[in-house]
């Protein structure tokens, strides 16, 4: 358990904390954009390094491919149960679904923080399937809504524009694209700011981001229990059904765990926006807390050495 | 003393990413001035929000015009169907302006 | 044409530290929906005043809240005593809204 | 019920850059209360501007003060030449205030 | 004097020579925060470190109760001084007070530059009795305010949350714990931004710092001279105490100093808020103008030089 | 045209090709603020840092000299061109003129990236050119205003504040001093903040430019393909005329690069703010999106290279 003694995860903790025992202390909004800003461009940017010096290979592509499917395919099986057993409304079962499918980056970057502390980094390329994985699950939840009698409140250009260039989008395959081209070489001279200060930031994001989700959890009024305990399945069965798909086509322990942490993580960046503009009436206080008071922190402190675990045994098995 | 004439102030609290959508309602009332202030949060009927996300996603901005009493209308017309989809807030009052001609 | 009812807004500017004391008397109040604004600085009796501060101790803001006649006047008797001793400052006036009961 | 008194409401929107000059005005007409308030962007007879410059010279700000008829005429006379010339936007309104020999 | 050469000071002049010359230069307001932030975390996550290095100890234990009684006492003489001497109500000079037993976090930070710069490095505990006595002065002050006969306008929970869980103290605190937690190994991780980058960090929020002090200065008309004087009467005297006391206690010569530095500076971040909420009738521009444009520069300026070299004697002599 | 694939040219590259095609990516407005402060610092400080080491020199006296020359001087023929071809009235033209005599920070500092880079650094002390060279342009353009019949809507004092003591030229002669002050033994303690992480910093900034020109190039109806083309002609006149004087006086290649740069570049920071102050009838929409939209691109893509490559070329024929 000596992941919990990162200073990574005590920050989170930290955070968290204050919080609940309801401390004035907030980051400055700006600052925390700032800093999603600059992790979105730095993980990137390692990661397209990564693939510079390794090259392309089938993997990628077996990986790439796996991360657009489950993207996709996830949104159906989660609508389904929360229509029938999570008591939500069609636009609302709809959104949820969209937020599940696709993924927290950060919980993506923690995630490759403790699997390399753990001795078993993912693949450089992960971080292309991590951009990839942000789009299709906002087109399956918006299928589930239009199939569940909604209209929606947006342009196809606009839904585009949302679903594919978001700045998470861009930024990170913007930043993998520039360390495709740079390599290892040219990455040397940002190294000092996206290499070695990486963790150190990575730390008071999580802070902040402890802040957020346990004040949501205080003031959520929209998220019941049930609700709470669905974002909790979610985020194992999605994980569990990542990290198979990634062992059964072949890849790493690590990158395997990586896609298991993907597909258990839920978007509170990308999605939340995409939904406020093409489901207006669905409620961002029940996706947002699932998302970001309960999956994210679920994720954090058990999901993630969870997924890495059980990518290990698999490897072991086979 | 300055002559001063009467016109309307429309106000919209809108959330982010929904900007486009009132822009869009002024445009077609032929709305051609407006001006748009940050929030901070607040509380209404589907619970409280406050700008502190990381998505952006919980923000809200206060558009503000000022117009003549047949755009108001037209501009309030158009809004009117997305206050409850769109759960916006629309308030409307009198002001006085300097060079009517503009507004 | 879409039908406005008439409602009153108050506005009270008070200091960061201070808001939940206008959260508190809003809630007192009936008051069940509001909104709020950052500001940047001004000048009043106490001199001026700059949203620089590394403490936000000396920073303000703008609290709105669009209600009835009764609600609002339960409001302002709520927070009159503290106008002095917490040097706020409180405007009141009419507004028009669509879907009245909502306010 | 608390007394109120009715004062009027003078808003400029004018560029950071030029904030001086309607605190200047706002002295020579009397006035010894504002507020300012920070602004996102807008559109107007020259055009949509947003505060997103390094540089600062294309944001706004919107100055509030309230006060007696009087002195709100000697501020609009101040700023009304100003207006075309620098492009800032002015409105007047009613509000009621508590506390009414302070504003 | 090679201490004014230092970039850290040199900063901090050069943002109070452009306040005064009427210069527009501003740190967005976001940013200044964000790097107090910074700031508090770095401190405390070091000084944590440290202290899980060199274990706990009865100097740890003496200097914590050292600087509660300095907190919660100082705020006395202060308080009768200004009523006295300094033409204050009682809700004022009980506010005045309750800034002069607390402590500045930037006083503090500078100081340690200095002295490490002059080869007397207080021990890494000197940072739990910083977090420790930001809490007392203002429960001091406010028993001052209520003699004085004022109605206090915070209930106890919203007092003990202001005085205990502000932002400043749960970073500090938090950071320390970190620091404890995850020891020299665990801190290298994130070394290139908590330690590296903390000068350069340090001189931007100087830079501020300066501006924010200078402008205050020029704009401070609730500041009379004989506040001011006050001002650096009370850094000077509260200093010079606590060095005697650091020294008579046993402490080494840097950490002595250090006790100095903290009993001369004066809050500028957690009590003006505490004090807004409950005196609401003290006037900020008093509290804030004394601690901020006087003293503060004060202590930067001849202070920290002052009571380092007063521990240094005393050293020499026991 | 390896310069191309540094990442401080990929990251502008991104910012601009995510504005043009509609991405919703924004860095927000206090974090690009910070870090404009934080490379005006850092350039100051660097500039000083090295002429305290490589001492004063006549070299540095004649650059100085002919950097207030070019910045008096440049606006002159350009509010001649703007008003004989350009079809601007005489208080647009002015305005102009202005920023095309003054200097853009972020182009120099990009530009010594790329000199350095190439083996050609630029000496020291044209940091201190850069920032001498931010008010005569302003002070050229008001006369011209004048000359033309318009009144300047500013006093004296306001006019000496706007151009001797803005927050670019504060900073960038303040760390210049600070860095002739401490020299390379007190850079040391800052340079992990200010030297390493300087190129990280300067890619974040230069995606941040990068969505601000294309932006404003989408929504620029003010500006015409004419004045475009002219944005294009002043950088690419201007900057020769740079080079050759800077080659004539006997600069080394970098230094004389540098001057080109600088000449060629055009201010979007300091004129801007005191064009708003003193000409208030001129339009931003025309000079801004001269300036950020067409010349800092263009600069940035073709002008540095280009008059690197042209200085290079007279220093071997010389
Ligand atoms: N009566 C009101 N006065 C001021 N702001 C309001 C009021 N009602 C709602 N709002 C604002 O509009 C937002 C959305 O309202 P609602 O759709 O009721 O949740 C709230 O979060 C408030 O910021
Ligand atoms: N007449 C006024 N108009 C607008 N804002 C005011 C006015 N008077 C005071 N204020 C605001 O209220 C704050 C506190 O006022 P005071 O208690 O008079 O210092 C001032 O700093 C201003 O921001
Ligand atoms: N009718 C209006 N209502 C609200 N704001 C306006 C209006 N007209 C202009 N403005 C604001 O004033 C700014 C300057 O206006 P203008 O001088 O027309 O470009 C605009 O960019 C808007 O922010
Ligand atoms: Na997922
Ligand atoms: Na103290
Ligand atoms: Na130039």
């Amino acid at each position: 358990m000596d992941f919990l003694l990162s200073p990574v995860t005590l920050f989170f903790i930290l955070g968290v904390v204050a919080a609940l025992l309801g401390s004035t202390l907030t980051i400055p909004e700006a600052v925390g954009k700032g800093i999603s800003l600059y992790l979105m461009a730095a993980i990137g940017l390692k990661g397209g390094v990564e693939v510079s010096a390794a090259g392309f290979s089938t993997d990628l592509a077996s990986a790439v491919v796996a991360g657009l499917l489950l993207g996709f395919l996830l949104p159906f099986p989660t609508y389904f149960v929360l229509r029938r057993l999570g008591g939500l409304d069609p636009v609302n079962a709809a959104a949820v679904a969209a937020h599940y499918g696709s993924v927290s980056v950060v919980t993506y970057v923690t995630g490759v923080e403790i699997l390399t502390a753990s001795g078993m980094p993912p693949a450089g390329y992960m971080v292309a399937v991590l951009a990839l994985m942000e789009a299709p699950a906002i087109v399956a939840g918006l299928m589930l809504a239009r199939s569940g009698g909604t209209d929606l409140g947006i342009e196809r250009r606009e839904l585009v524009r949302e679903a594919l260039l978001n700045g998470a989008v861009v930024l990170l395959a913007g930043g993998f694209v520039i360390g495709l081209l740079v390599g290892k070489q040219g990455f040397s001279a940002v190294e000092p700011l996206f290499q070695d200060a990486f963790r150190g930031i990575l730390c008071l994001f999580l802070l902040d981001m402890g802040l957020l989700a346990a004040r949501r959890l205080r003031e959520g009024r929209a998220l019941t229990i049930r609700l709470a305990c669905f974002a909790m399945l979610f985020a194992l069965v999605n994980g569990i059904v990542g990290v198979l798909v990634g062992t059964v086509i072949g890849l790493g322990a690590g990158s395997a765990a990586a896609l298991g942490i993907l597909a258990g993580s839920a978007s509170y960046i990308a999605v939340p926006a995409a939904m406020r503009l093409a489901l207006p009436a669905a409620n961002p206080g029940i996706y947002l807390s699932m998302s970001l008071a309960v999956t994210f922190p679920f994720n954090i402190i058990v999901g993630i050495p969870l997924f890495a675990h059980l990518a290990l045994s698999l490897a072991k098995l086979t | 003393m300055t002559n001063t004439i009467t016109r309307q102030r429309i106000e919209v609290l809108v959330d982010s990413p929904l900007v486009q959508r009132i822009l869009d309602a002024a445009e077609s009332a032929g709305v051609t001035g407006y001006t748009m202030l940050p929030t901070l949060g607040g509380l209404g009927q589907s619970g409280h929000w406050a700008d502190d996300q990381v998505s952006g996603a919980a923000s809200k901005v206060l558009f503000i015009t000022v117009t003549n009493e047949k755009k108001a209308a037209a501009l309030i017309d158009a809004l009117t169907p997305l206050l409850e989809s769109h759960s916006f807030v629309l308030f409307r009052s009198n002001v006085e302006v300097v060079r009517g001609d503009r507004f």
